[in-house]
Protein backbone atom coordinates (compact mmCIF):
# COMPACT_ATOMS: atom_id res chain seq x y z
CA UNK A 1 0.00 0.00 0.00
CA UNK A 2 1.91 3.19 -0.95
CA UNK A 3 0.97 6.72 -1.54
CA UNK A 4 0.72 6.60 -5.34
CA UNK A 5 -1.85 3.60 -4.98
CA UNK A 6 -4.28 5.69 -2.94
CA UNK A 7 -4.52 8.38 -4.93
CA UNK A 8 -4.59 6.08 -8.25
CA UNK A 9 -7.85 5.02 -6.80
CA UNK A 10 -9.35 8.22 -5.68
CA UNK A 11 -8.43 9.87 -8.88
CA UNK A 12 -10.37 7.04 -10.71
CA UNK A 13 -13.26 7.20 -8.01
CA UNK A 14 -13.58 11.05 -9.18
CA UNK A 15 -13.63 10.34 -12.22
CA UNK A 16 -16.21 7.82 -11.89
CA UNK A 17 -18.35 9.83 -10.03
CA UNK A 18 -18.12 13.19 -11.99
CA UNK A 19 -19.22 10.67 -15.53
CA UNK A 20 -21.90 9.19 -13.32
CA UNK A 21 -23.35 12.41 -12.85
CA UNK A 22 -22.28 14.04 -16.29
CA UNK A 23 -24.69 11.06 -17.53
CA UNK A 24 -27.38 11.22 -15.34
CA UNK A 25 -27.99 15.29 -14.33
CA UNK A 26 -30.18 17.61 -16.39
CA UNK A 27 -29.17 20.79 -14.57
CA UNK A 28 -26.86 22.75 -16.14
CA UNK A 29 -24.40 24.08 -12.95
CA UNK A 30 -24.33 20.54 -11.83
CA UNK A 31 -22.41 19.45 -15.04
CA UNK A 32 -20.08 22.56 -15.25
CA UNK A 33 -19.03 21.16 -11.43
CA UNK A 34 -18.98 17.24 -12.80
CA UNK A 35 -16.73 18.55 -15.40
CA UNK A 36 -14.37 20.11 -12.99
CA UNK A 37 -14.54 16.72 -10.67
CA UNK A 38 -13.40 14.85 -14.33
CA UNK A 39 -10.78 16.81 -14.65
CA UNK A 40 -9.46 16.87 -11.44
CA UNK A 41 -9.64 13.32 -11.36
CA UNK A 42 -8.19 12.90 -14.83
CA UNK A 43 -5.09 15.29 -13.23
CA UNK A 44 -4.87 13.19 -10.17
CA UNK A 45 -4.26 10.22 -11.84
CA UNK A 46 -1.37 11.60 -13.98
CA UNK A 47 0.48 12.88 -11.63
CA UNK A 48 -0.32 9.79 -9.21
CA UNK A 49 1.60 7.64 -12.17
CA UNK A 50 4.69 10.83 -12.14
CA UNK A 51 5.18 9.96 -8.23
CA UNK A 52 8.17 8.31 -7.68
CA UNK A 53 8.17 6.94 -4.02
CA UNK A 54 11.36 5.82 -4.05
CA UNK A 55 12.85 9.40 -4.26
CA UNK A 56 9.67 11.02 -3.09
CA UNK A 57 9.82 13.32 -6.31
CA UNK A 58 7.44 14.32 -8.94
CA UNK A 59 7.88 14.20 -12.82
CA UNK A 60 8.17 17.88 -13.82
CA UNK A 61 6.07 17.29 -17.23
CA UNK A 62 2.72 15.62 -15.74
CA UNK A 63 3.02 18.58 -13.23
CA UNK A 64 3.44 21.43 -15.95
CA UNK A 65 0.45 19.40 -17.71
CA UNK A 66 -1.82 19.28 -13.98
CA UNK A 67 -0.97 23.17 -14.02
CA UNK A 68 -1.84 24.26 -17.86
CA UNK A 69 -5.27 21.80 -17.01
CA UNK A 70 -6.00 23.98 -13.94
CA UNK A 71 -5.77 27.52 -15.81
CA UNK A 72 -7.92 26.29 -18.66
CA UNK A 73 -10.46 24.47 -16.54
CA UNK A 74 -11.42 27.47 -15.18
CA UNK A 75 -11.56 29.60 -18.02
CA UNK A 76 -13.67 26.72 -19.76
CA UNK A 77 -15.75 26.72 -16.68
CA UNK A 78 -16.20 31.12 -17.07
CA UNK A 79 -17.73 30.10 -20.61
CA UNK A 80 -19.33 27.48 -20.01
CA UNK A 81 -21.57 29.28 -16.99
CA UNK A 82 -21.73 32.59 -19.33
CA UNK A 83 -23.33 29.69 -21.59
CA UNK A 84 -25.20 28.35 -19.21
CA UNK A 85 -27.04 31.96 -17.50
CA UNK A 86 -27.53 32.77 -21.01
CA UNK A 87 -29.81 30.00 -22.04
CA UNK A 88 -31.66 28.86 -18.60
CA UNK A 89 -30.89 32.33 -16.47
CA UNK A 90 -33.76 34.40 -15.33
CA UNK A 91 -34.02 37.81 -17.56
CA UNK A 92 -33.74 39.94 -15.43
CA UNK A 93 -30.88 40.27 -12.40
CA UNK B 1 7.15 10.22 14.93
CA UNK B 2 5.09 12.59 16.90
CA UNK B 3 5.26 15.60 13.61
CA UNK B 4 3.22 13.56 11.34
CA UNK B 5 0.18 12.78 13.88
CA UNK B 6 -0.19 16.03 14.02
CA UNK B 7 -1.30 17.12 9.99
CA UNK B 8 -3.55 14.15 10.64
CA UNK B 9 -5.37 15.33 13.55
CA UNK B 10 -5.56 18.89 11.83
CA UNK B 11 -7.08 16.97 8.44
CA UNK B 12 -9.41 15.58 11.14
CA UNK B 13 -10.66 19.25 12.74
CA UNK B 14 -10.66 20.25 9.06
CA UNK B 15 -13.12 17.44 8.41
CA UNK B 16 -15.23 17.83 11.29
CA UNK B 17 -16.98 20.67 9.73
CA UNK B 18 -18.86 18.66 7.04
CA UNK B 19 -21.81 17.61 9.04
CA UNK B 20 -22.73 21.28 9.68
CA UNK B 21 -22.42 21.80 6.04
CA UNK B 22 -24.56 18.84 5.35
CA UNK B 23 -27.32 19.84 7.62
CA UNK B 24 -27.17 23.44 7.34
CA UNK B 25 -29.95 24.46 7.74
CA UNK B 26 -28.95 27.79 6.47
CA UNK B 27 -27.39 28.63 3.24
CA UNK B 28 -24.98 30.75 5.86
CA UNK B 29 -24.14 27.75 7.98
CA UNK B 30 -23.13 26.21 5.06
CA UNK B 31 -20.67 28.67 3.80
CA UNK B 32 -19.28 29.30 8.03
CA UNK B 33 -18.85 25.41 7.99
CA UNK B 34 -16.70 25.97 4.16
CA UNK B 35 -14.74 28.95 6.03
CA UNK B 36 -14.38 26.91 8.68
CA UNK B 37 -12.65 24.41 6.59
CA UNK B 38 -10.41 26.76 5.32
CA UNK B 39 -8.50 28.02 8.28
CA UNK B 40 -8.23 24.02 8.90
CA UNK B 41 -6.45 23.41 5.55
CA UNK B 42 -4.21 26.43 6.25
CA UNK B 43 -3.20 24.88 9.50
CA UNK B 44 -2.83 21.47 8.56
CA UNK B 45 -0.88 22.81 5.69
CA UNK B 46 1.55 24.99 8.28
CA UNK B 47 2.22 21.48 10.37
CA UNK B 48 3.09 19.37 6.91
CA UNK B 49 5.69 21.76 6.10
CA UNK B 50 6.82 21.81 9.77
CA UNK B 51 6.70 17.79 9.62
CA UNK B 52 8.34 17.39 6.21
CA UNK B 53 10.27 20.58 6.68
CA UNK B 54 9.83 21.80 3.10
CA UNK B 55 9.25 25.55 3.57
CA UNK B 56 7.62 26.14 0.18
CA UNK B 57 4.19 24.60 1.57
CA UNK B 58 4.15 28.02 3.69
CA UNK B 59 3.96 29.72 0.65
CA UNK B 60 0.85 27.25 -0.21
CA UNK B 61 -0.72 27.99 2.90
CA UNK B 62 -0.33 31.67 2.36
CA UNK B 63 -2.13 31.57 -0.86
CA UNK B 64 -5.14 29.80 0.81
CA UNK B 65 -4.83 32.49 3.91
CA UNK B 66 -5.13 35.60 1.55
CA UNK B 67 -7.95 34.36 -0.36
CA UNK B 68 -9.93 32.53 2.07
CA UNK B 69 -12.47 35.16 2.67
CA UNK B 70 -13.62 35.74 -1.59
CA UNK B 71 -16.39 32.74 -1.13
CA UNK B 72 -17.57 34.09 2.08
CA UNK B 73 -17.60 37.50 0.51
CA UNK B 74 -18.72 36.64 -3.25
CA UNK B 75 -22.01 34.72 -0.86
CA UNK B 76 -22.52 37.79 0.94
CA UNK B 77 -22.15 40.30 -2.30
CA UNK B 78 -23.64 38.37 -4.51
CA UNK B 79 -27.00 36.79 -2.02
CA UNK B 80 -30.48 38.59 -1.12
CA UNK B 81 -31.46 41.55 -3.32
CA UNK B 82 -29.70 43.23 -5.72
CA UNK B 83 -28.92 46.85 -4.95
CA UNK C 1 17.86 25.51 23.52
CA UNK C 2 17.12 23.94 20.68
CA UNK C 3 15.42 20.68 22.03
CA UNK C 4 13.89 22.92 24.27
CA UNK C 5 12.61 24.78 21.18
CA UNK C 6 11.67 22.20 19.59
CA UNK C 7 9.27 21.09 22.64
CA UNK C 8 7.69 23.86 22.94
CA UNK C 9 6.60 24.24 19.48
CA UNK C 10 5.05 20.62 19.86
CA UNK C 11 3.27 21.76 23.19
CA UNK C 12 2.10 24.67 20.91
CA UNK C 13 1.03 22.90 18.07
CA UNK C 14 -0.99 20.37 20.31
CA UNK C 15 -3.25 23.17 22.09
CA UNK C 16 -3.73 24.66 18.15
CA UNK C 17 -4.96 21.56 17.45
CA UNK C 18 -6.76 20.82 20.52
CA UNK C 19 -8.06 24.79 19.48
CA UNK C 20 -9.00 23.87 16.09
CA UNK C 21 -11.38 20.69 17.70
CA UNK C 22 -13.02 22.78 19.60
CA UNK C 23 -13.80 24.98 17.09
CA UNK C 24 -15.22 22.38 14.94
CA UNK C 25 -17.25 20.90 18.08
CA UNK C 26 -18.86 23.92 18.55
CA UNK C 27 -19.89 23.95 15.18
CA UNK C 28 -21.95 20.70 15.84
CA UNK C 29 -23.07 22.08 19.00
CA UNK C 30 -23.68 25.58 19.05
CA UNK C 31 -27.06 25.89 18.25
CA UNK C 32 -27.91 29.05 16.08
CA UNK C 33 -25.84 30.58 13.41
CA UNK C 34 -24.66 33.54 15.16
CA UNK C 35 -23.63 31.61 18.33
CA UNK C 36 -21.55 29.42 15.46
CA UNK C 37 -20.11 32.77 14.14
CA UNK C 38 -18.15 33.17 17.64
CA UNK C 39 -16.41 29.64 16.37
CA UNK C 40 -15.55 31.42 13.10
CA UNK C 41 -13.56 34.59 14.52
CA UNK C 42 -12.32 33.26 17.88
CA UNK C 43 -11.43 29.22 18.55
CA UNK C 44 -10.37 28.97 14.89
CA UNK C 45 -7.99 32.20 15.06
CA UNK C 46 -6.51 31.24 18.19
CA UNK C 47 -6.35 27.59 17.19
CA UNK C 48 -4.35 28.93 13.43
CA UNK C 49 -2.05 31.27 15.73
CA UNK C 50 -0.98 28.32 18.19
CA UNK C 51 -0.19 26.27 15.29
CA UNK C 52 2.20 28.75 13.34
CA UNK C 53 3.81 29.79 16.36
CA UNK C 54 4.60 26.14 17.37
CA UNK C 55 5.92 25.23 13.73
CA UNK C 56 7.93 28.74 13.59
CA UNK C 57 9.43 27.15 16.76
CA UNK C 58 10.05 24.02 15.11
CA UNK C 59 10.85 24.89 11.78
CA UNK C 60 13.38 27.41 14.40
CA UNK C 61 14.71 30.04 11.25
CA UNK C 62 13.20 33.28 10.90
CA UNK C 63 13.02 33.40 7.12
CA UNK C 64 9.90 30.89 8.20
CA UNK C 65 8.42 33.23 10.48
CA UNK C 66 7.53 35.91 7.73
CA UNK C 67 4.69 33.74 5.73
CA UNK C 68 3.63 31.62 9.17
CA UNK C 69 2.51 35.44 11.16
CA UNK C 70 1.17 36.79 7.55
CA UNK C 71 -1.12 33.43 7.64
CA UNK C 72 -2.74 34.27 10.21
CA UNK C 73 -3.02 37.95 10.20
CA UNK C 74 -4.67 37.37 7.00
CA UNK C 75 -7.10 34.41 8.25
CA UNK C 76 -8.01 36.50 11.22
CA UNK C 77 -9.06 39.58 9.30
CA UNK C 78 -10.80 37.84 7.15
CA UNK C 79 -12.58 35.44 9.53
CA UNK C 80 -13.37 38.82 11.22
CA UNK C 81 -14.77 40.16 8.34
CA UNK C 82 -16.75 37.24 7.00
CA UNK C 83 -17.88 37.07 10.75
CA UNK C 84 -19.31 40.37 10.46
CA UNK C 85 -20.66 40.52 6.83
CA UNK C 86 -22.55 37.28 7.84
CA UNK C 87 -24.21 38.05 10.99
CA UNK C 88 -25.20 41.70 9.57
CA UNK C 89 -26.78 40.28 6.00
CA UNK C 90 -28.82 38.00 8.61
CA UNK C 91 -30.12 40.13 10.98
CA UNK C 92 -30.75 42.67 8.03
CA UNK C 93 -33.11 40.06 6.44
CA UNK C 94 -34.49 39.12 10.29
CA UNK C 95 -35.57 43.01 10.84
CA UNK C 96 -36.81 44.11 7.15
CA UNK C 97 -40.10 43.13 6.54
CA UNK D 1 1.50 9.41 6.74
CA UNK D 2 -0.41 6.49 4.88
CA UNK D 3 -3.13 7.34 7.03
CA UNK D 4 -3.27 10.62 6.66
CA UNK D 5 -3.57 9.85 2.31
CA UNK D 6 -6.72 7.83 3.16
CA UNK D 7 -8.01 9.81 5.31
CA UNK D 8 -7.47 12.83 2.76
CA UNK D 9 -8.97 11.31 0.15
CA UNK D 10 -11.85 9.69 1.23
CA UNK D 11 -13.01 13.43 2.22
CA UNK D 12 -12.56 14.62 -0.95
CA UNK D 13 -14.56 11.92 -2.33
CA UNK D 14 -16.83 12.43 0.38
CA UNK D 15 -16.76 16.27 -0.45
CA UNK D 16 -17.23 15.97 -4.25
CA UNK D 17 -20.21 13.39 -4.09
CA UNK D 18 -22.08 16.06 -1.99
CA UNK D 19 -20.93 18.47 -4.51
CA UNK D 20 -22.47 16.48 -7.19
CA UNK D 21 -25.77 14.47 -5.46
CA UNK D 22 -26.91 18.14 -2.75
CA UNK D 23 -30.25 19.77 -4.29
CA UNK D 24 -29.69 23.23 -2.09
CA UNK D 25 -27.29 24.70 -4.34
CA UNK D 26 -25.32 26.73 -1.65
CA UNK D 27 -24.65 23.07 -0.12
CA UNK D 28 -23.00 21.88 -3.53
CA UNK D 29 -20.85 24.97 -4.02
CA UNK D 30 -19.55 24.79 -0.79
CA UNK D 31 -18.79 21.17 -0.63
CA UNK D 32 -17.02 22.21 -3.92
CA UNK D 33 -15.36 24.49 -2.23
CA UNK D 34 -13.92 22.77 0.47
CA UNK D 35 -13.07 19.93 -2.21
CA UNK D 36 -10.80 22.23 -3.68
CA UNK D 37 -8.98 23.08 -0.59
CA UNK D 38 -8.84 19.23 0.08
CA UNK D 39 -7.50 18.62 -3.72
CA UNK D 40 -5.10 21.41 -2.86
CA UNK D 41 -3.46 18.83 -0.22
CA UNK D 42 -3.09 15.60 -2.25
CA UNK D 43 -1.01 18.16 -4.86
CA UNK D 44 1.08 18.63 -1.94
CA UNK D 45 1.05 14.88 -0.46
CA UNK D 46 1.68 13.86 -4.48
CA UNK D 47 4.91 16.43 -4.11
CA UNK D 48 3.38 18.65 -6.46
CA UNK D 49 3.52 22.62 -4.55
CA UNK D 50 3.71 24.49 -8.05
CA UNK D 51 -0.04 22.48 -8.66
CA UNK D 52 -1.07 22.95 -5.27
CA UNK D 53 -0.43 26.57 -5.48
CA UNK D 54 -2.33 27.17 -8.56
CA UNK D 55 -5.67 24.75 -7.38
CA UNK D 56 -5.27 26.88 -3.51
CA UNK D 57 -5.20 30.50 -5.94
CA UNK D 58 -8.14 29.26 -8.32
CA UNK D 59 -10.10 26.88 -6.33
CA UNK D 60 -10.35 29.64 -3.38
CA UNK D 61 -10.75 32.98 -4.86
CA UNK D 62 -12.13 32.50 -8.47
CA UNK D 63 -14.24 28.86 -9.09
CA UNK D 64 -16.54 29.34 -6.14
CA UNK D 65 -17.10 32.75 -7.01
CA UNK D 66 -17.94 32.34 -10.07
CA UNK D 67 -20.58 29.07 -9.42
CA UNK D 68 -21.69 31.68 -6.18
CA UNK D 69 -22.76 33.83 -9.13
CA UNK D 70 -24.59 31.58 -12.03
CA UNK D 71 -26.12 30.04 -8.80
CA UNK D 72 -27.77 33.04 -8.55
CA UNK D 73 -28.69 34.08 -11.47
CA UNK D 74 -29.71 30.64 -12.74
CA UNK D 75 -31.87 30.04 -9.54
CA UNK D 76 -32.55 26.85 -7.96
CA UNK D 77 -32.23 23.06 -8.97
CA UNK D 78 -34.66 22.11 -11.29
CA UNK D 79 -35.90 19.06 -13.20
CA UNK D 80 -35.26 15.42 -12.17
CA UNK D 81 -32.50 12.97 -13.41
CA UNK D 82 -31.95 12.12 -16.99
CA UNK D 83 -34.43 9.21 -17.32
CA UNK D 84 -35.31 6.79 -14.17
CA UNK D 85 -33.67 4.20 -12.18
CA UNK D 86 -32.67 1.62 -14.53
CA UNK D 87 -31.22 4.52 -17.05
CA UNK D 88 -29.05 5.64 -13.43
CA UNK D 89 -27.51 2.37 -12.71
CA UNK D 90 -26.75 1.68 -16.34
CA UNK D 91 -25.14 4.68 -15.96
CA UNK D 92 -23.34 4.11 -12.68
CA UNK D 93 -22.19 0.80 -14.31
CA UNK D 94 -20.66 2.43 -17.63
CA UNK D 95 -19.03 4.96 -15.37
CA UNK D 96 -17.60 2.23 -12.88
CA UNK D 97 -16.21 0.15 -15.40
CA UNK D 98 -14.41 3.15 -17.55
CA UNK D 99 -12.84 4.50 -13.86
CA UNK D 100 -12.01 0.78 -13.25
CA UNK D 101 -10.41 0.77 -16.99
CA UNK D 102 -8.18 4.15 -16.32
CA UNK D 103 -7.11 2.65 -12.78
CA UNK D 104 -5.88 0.01 -14.35
CA UNK D 105 -4.50 1.47 -17.67
CA UNK D 106 -2.51 4.14 -15.23
CA UNK D 107 -1.53 1.87 -11.80
CA UNK D 108 0.32 -0.43 -13.28
CA UNK D 109 2.72 2.09 -15.47
CA UNK D 110 4.99 3.22 -12.36
CA UNK D 111 8.18 1.89 -14.37
CA UNK D 112 11.16 4.13 -15.20
CA UNK D 113 9.66 7.03 -17.12
CA UNK D 114 12.03 9.05 -19.50
CA UNK D 115 11.09 12.67 -18.32
CA UNK D 116 12.94 13.34 -14.90
CA UNK D 117 16.48 12.12 -16.15
CA UNK D 118 15.86 14.58 -19.99
CA UNK D 119 14.31 17.44 -17.40
CA UNK D 120 17.57 17.15 -14.86
CA UNK D 121 19.97 16.92 -17.57
CA UNK D 122 18.55 20.39 -19.26
CA UNK D 123 18.11 22.09 -16.47
CA UNK D 124 21.15 24.03 -16.38
CA UNK D 125 20.48 25.45 -19.99
CA UNK D 126 17.11 26.19 -19.41
CA UNK D 127 17.68 29.53 -17.51
CA UNK D 128 16.38 28.74 -14.30
CA UNK D 129 16.10 25.90 -11.53
CA UNK D 130 12.34 25.18 -10.59
CA UNK D 131 12.03 22.35 -13.05
CA UNK D 132 8.32 23.03 -13.86
CA UNK D 133 9.01 26.30 -14.58
CA UNK D 134 11.65 25.60 -17.17
CA UNK D 135 9.20 22.60 -18.69
CA UNK D 136 6.08 24.98 -19.00
CA UNK D 137 7.96 28.15 -20.73
CA UNK D 138 11.22 26.52 -22.05
CA UNK D 139 10.47 23.30 -23.08
CA UNK D 140 7.27 22.84 -23.99
CA UNK D 141 6.45 26.36 -24.64
CA UNK D 142 4.49 25.93 -27.43
CA UNK D 143 1.79 23.98 -25.26
CA UNK D 144 2.05 27.29 -22.34
CA UNK D 145 1.59 29.47 -25.84
CA UNK D 146 -1.63 28.05 -26.83
CA UNK D 147 -3.23 27.48 -23.78
CA UNK D 148 -2.88 31.40 -23.39
CA UNK D 149 -4.80 31.30 -26.40
CA UNK D 150 -7.36 29.58 -24.97
CA UNK D 151 -7.93 31.91 -22.11
CA UNK D 152 -8.18 34.34 -24.71
CA UNK D 153 -10.20 32.55 -26.46
CA UNK D 154 -12.63 31.74 -23.25
CA UNK D 155 -12.42 35.65 -22.87
CA UNK D 156 -13.62 36.29 -26.45
CA UNK D 157 -16.44 33.90 -25.51
CA UNK D 158 -17.40 35.69 -22.62
CA UNK D 159 -17.67 39.02 -23.97
CA UNK D 160 -19.43 38.21 -26.85
CA UNK D 161 -22.23 36.05 -24.95
CA UNK D 162 -22.41 38.99 -22.97
CA UNK D 163 -23.36 38.33 -19.20
CA UNK D 164 -25.06 40.89 -16.65
CA UNK D 165 -22.53 42.46 -14.99
CA UNK D 166 -21.76 41.99 -11.36
CA UNK D 167 -23.68 44.70 -9.42
CA UNK D 168 -22.30 43.48 -5.42
CA UNK D 169 -24.58 44.81 -2.36
CA UNK D 170 -23.38 47.36 -0.28
CA UNK D 171 -21.57 45.86 2.22
CA UNK D 172 -20.71 48.75 4.96
CA UNK D 173 -17.98 50.19 6.18
CA UNK D 174 -16.06 47.65 7.97
CA UNK D 175 -15.01 45.91 4.73
CA UNK D 176 -12.53 48.89 4.30
CA UNK D 177 -9.89 47.67 6.61
CA UNK D 178 -10.78 44.39 4.98
CA UNK D 179 -9.91 45.85 1.69
CA UNK D 180 -6.94 48.08 2.65
CA UNK D 181 -4.92 45.28 4.40
CA UNK D 182 -5.51 42.03 2.74
CA UNK D 183 -5.71 42.96 -1.02
CA UNK D 184 -2.68 44.80 -0.81
CA UNK D 185 -0.56 41.27 0.95
CA UNK D 186 -2.32 39.49 -1.99
CA UNK D 187 -1.03 41.51 -4.22
CA UNK D 188 2.42 41.29 -2.42
CA UNK D 189 2.00 37.34 -2.09
CA UNK D 190 1.62 37.27 -6.19
CA UNK D 191 5.00 39.62 -6.74
CA UNK D 192 6.65 37.08 -4.35
CA UNK D 193 5.03 34.25 -6.24
CA UNK D 194 5.86 35.17 -9.37
CA UNK D 195 9.68 36.21 -8.65
CA UNK D 196 10.91 33.13 -7.03
CA UNK D 197 9.06 31.23 -9.50
CA UNK D 198 12.27 30.78 -11.60
CA UNK D 199 13.77 29.21 -8.74
CA UNK D 200 11.11 27.46 -6.08
CA UNK D 201 7.61 26.48 -6.63
CA UNK D 202 5.32 29.28 -8.17
CA UNK D 203 5.31 31.39 -11.44
CA UNK D 204 2.96 33.29 -13.54
CA UNK D 205 -0.26 31.03 -13.61
CA UNK D 206 0.07 31.14 -9.58
CA UNK D 207 0.90 34.80 -9.29
CA UNK D 208 -1.88 35.68 -11.50
CA UNK D 209 -4.80 33.78 -10.03
CA UNK D 210 -3.45 35.32 -6.74
CA UNK D 211 -3.66 38.77 -7.67
CA UNK D 212 -6.94 37.39 -9.90
CA UNK D 213 -8.93 36.50 -6.81
CA UNK D 214 -7.54 40.02 -4.83
CA UNK D 215 -9.05 41.62 -7.64
CA UNK D 216 -12.37 40.00 -7.13
CA UNK D 217 -12.32 40.75 -3.74
CA UNK D 218 -12.03 44.34 -4.31
CA UNK D 219 -14.83 43.67 -6.96
CA UNK D 220 -16.93 42.18 -4.31
CA UNK D 221 -16.25 44.34 -1.47
CA UNK D 222 -18.16 47.60 -4.07
CA UNK D 223 -14.97 49.22 -4.40
CA UNK D 224 -13.11 47.89 -7.17
CA UNK D 225 -12.80 49.33 -10.23
CA UNK D 226 -15.81 50.12 -12.56
CA UNK D 227 -16.32 52.15 -15.41
CA UNK D 228 -16.38 51.74 -19.35
CA UNK D 229 -12.87 52.44 -19.74
CA UNK D 230 -11.09 50.54 -17.12
CA UNK D 231 -13.06 47.70 -18.28
CA UNK D 232 -11.83 48.63 -21.99
CA UNK D 233 -8.27 48.66 -20.43
CA UNK D 234 -8.66 45.27 -18.82
CA UNK D 235 -9.55 43.65 -21.95
CA UNK D 236 -6.81 44.91 -23.60
CA UNK D 237 -4.62 43.71 -20.61
CA UNK D 238 -6.18 40.31 -21.16
CA UNK D 239 -5.91 40.22 -24.44
CA UNK D 240 -2.22 41.53 -24.46
CA UNK D 241 -0.61 38.52 -22.66
CA UNK D 242 -0.92 36.54 -26.05
CA UNK D 243 0.50 39.30 -28.19
CA UNK D 244 3.30 39.61 -26.37
CA UNK D 245 4.20 35.36 -25.64
CA UNK D 246 3.40 35.32 -29.29
CA UNK D 247 5.74 38.09 -29.92
CA UNK D 248 8.33 36.76 -28.11
CA UNK D 249 8.18 33.55 -29.68
CA UNK D 250 8.73 35.32 -33.44
CA UNK D 251 11.14 37.58 -31.99
CA UNK D 252 13.35 34.65 -30.21
CA UNK D 253 12.78 32.69 -33.84
CA UNK D 254 14.50 35.62 -35.34
CA UNK D 255 17.12 35.76 -33.14
CA UNK D 256 18.28 32.18 -32.96
CA UNK D 257 16.32 30.40 -35.80
CA UNK D 258 14.11 28.18 -33.69
CA UNK D 259 10.68 28.87 -32.47
CA UNK D 260 10.73 29.93 -28.68
CA UNK D 261 14.13 28.91 -28.74
CA UNK D 262 15.44 31.68 -26.85
CA UNK D 263 18.96 33.24 -27.39
CA UNK D 264 21.77 31.22 -24.96
CA UNK D 265 23.04 32.71 -21.80
CA UNK D 266 19.57 35.24 -21.83
CA UNK D 267 17.07 32.53 -21.17
CA UNK D 268 16.27 33.68 -17.80
CA UNK D 269 15.20 37.45 -18.50
CA UNK D 270 13.12 36.32 -21.20
CA UNK D 271 11.23 33.91 -19.18
CA UNK D 272 10.99 36.66 -16.23
CA UNK D 273 9.80 39.03 -19.21
CA UNK D 274 7.64 36.50 -20.42
CA UNK D 275 6.12 35.81 -17.26
CA UNK D 276 5.60 39.03 -15.56
CA UNK D 277 3.43 39.77 -18.83
CA UNK D 278 1.22 36.86 -18.67
CA UNK D 279 0.89 37.45 -15.42
CA UNK D 280 -0.88 40.66 -15.25
CA UNK D 281 -2.59 39.31 -18.39
CA UNK D 282 -4.10 36.40 -16.86
CA UNK D 283 -4.96 38.54 -13.87
CA UNK D 284 -7.35 40.84 -15.64
CA UNK D 285 -8.61 37.76 -18.09
CA UNK D 286 -9.80 36.30 -14.85
CA UNK D 287 -11.08 38.39 -13.01
CA UNK D 288 -13.52 39.61 -16.68
CA UNK D 289 -14.81 36.59 -16.75
CA UNK D 290 -15.90 36.59 -13.56
CA UNK D 291 -17.11 40.29 -13.51
CA UNK D 292 -18.29 39.55 -17.35
CA UNK D 293 -17.49 42.94 -20.09
CA UNK D 294 -19.16 46.15 -20.39
CA UNK D 295 -22.94 45.95 -20.80
CA UNK D 296 -24.44 45.54 -23.90
CA UNK D 297 -25.92 48.73 -25.43
CA UNK D 298 -29.52 47.43 -26.73
CA UNK D 299 -29.79 45.64 -22.66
Amino acid sequence: MTTDLVYHVAGAGLTGLALWRLATCRDALRRIMALNVLAIGIAMVLLASGFDAATGRTDPVPQAFALTGIVVLVSVTAALLALAERIGGRSND
Amino acid sequence: MILEVLPFLSLLATLASLPRLLLGPGAADRIVAAQLAGTGAVATLILLGAATATPPLYDVALVFAALAAVTGLAFVALSGRAR
Amino acid sequence: MSAALFGLGLVLMSLGIVFLFVAALGLWRLPDLLSRLHVLTKADTAGLALVALGAACVSGSLAALLPLLLCVVLVAISGATIGHLVARSVTRRETAP
Amino acid sequence: MIAFDIVLTLGLLACAAMALTLRDRTASIAAFVVAGLLIALSWVRLAAPDVALAEAAIGAGVTGALFLRSARRIGPITGGPVGGMSASIAAALGAGGLSAALFWAFAGTSGPVPYPPLVAANLEASGVTNPVTAVLLNFRAWDTLLEIAVLAVALALVVMLGPAPVVPRALGELVLPFARIVVPLAILVAGHLLWQGATAPGGAFQAGAVLAGGMLALVLAGIGPAGERIVRGALLLGLAGLAVFVGAALAAEGLTGRFLGYPAGAEKAWIIAIEASLTLSIAATLCLLFTGPVRRPHQ
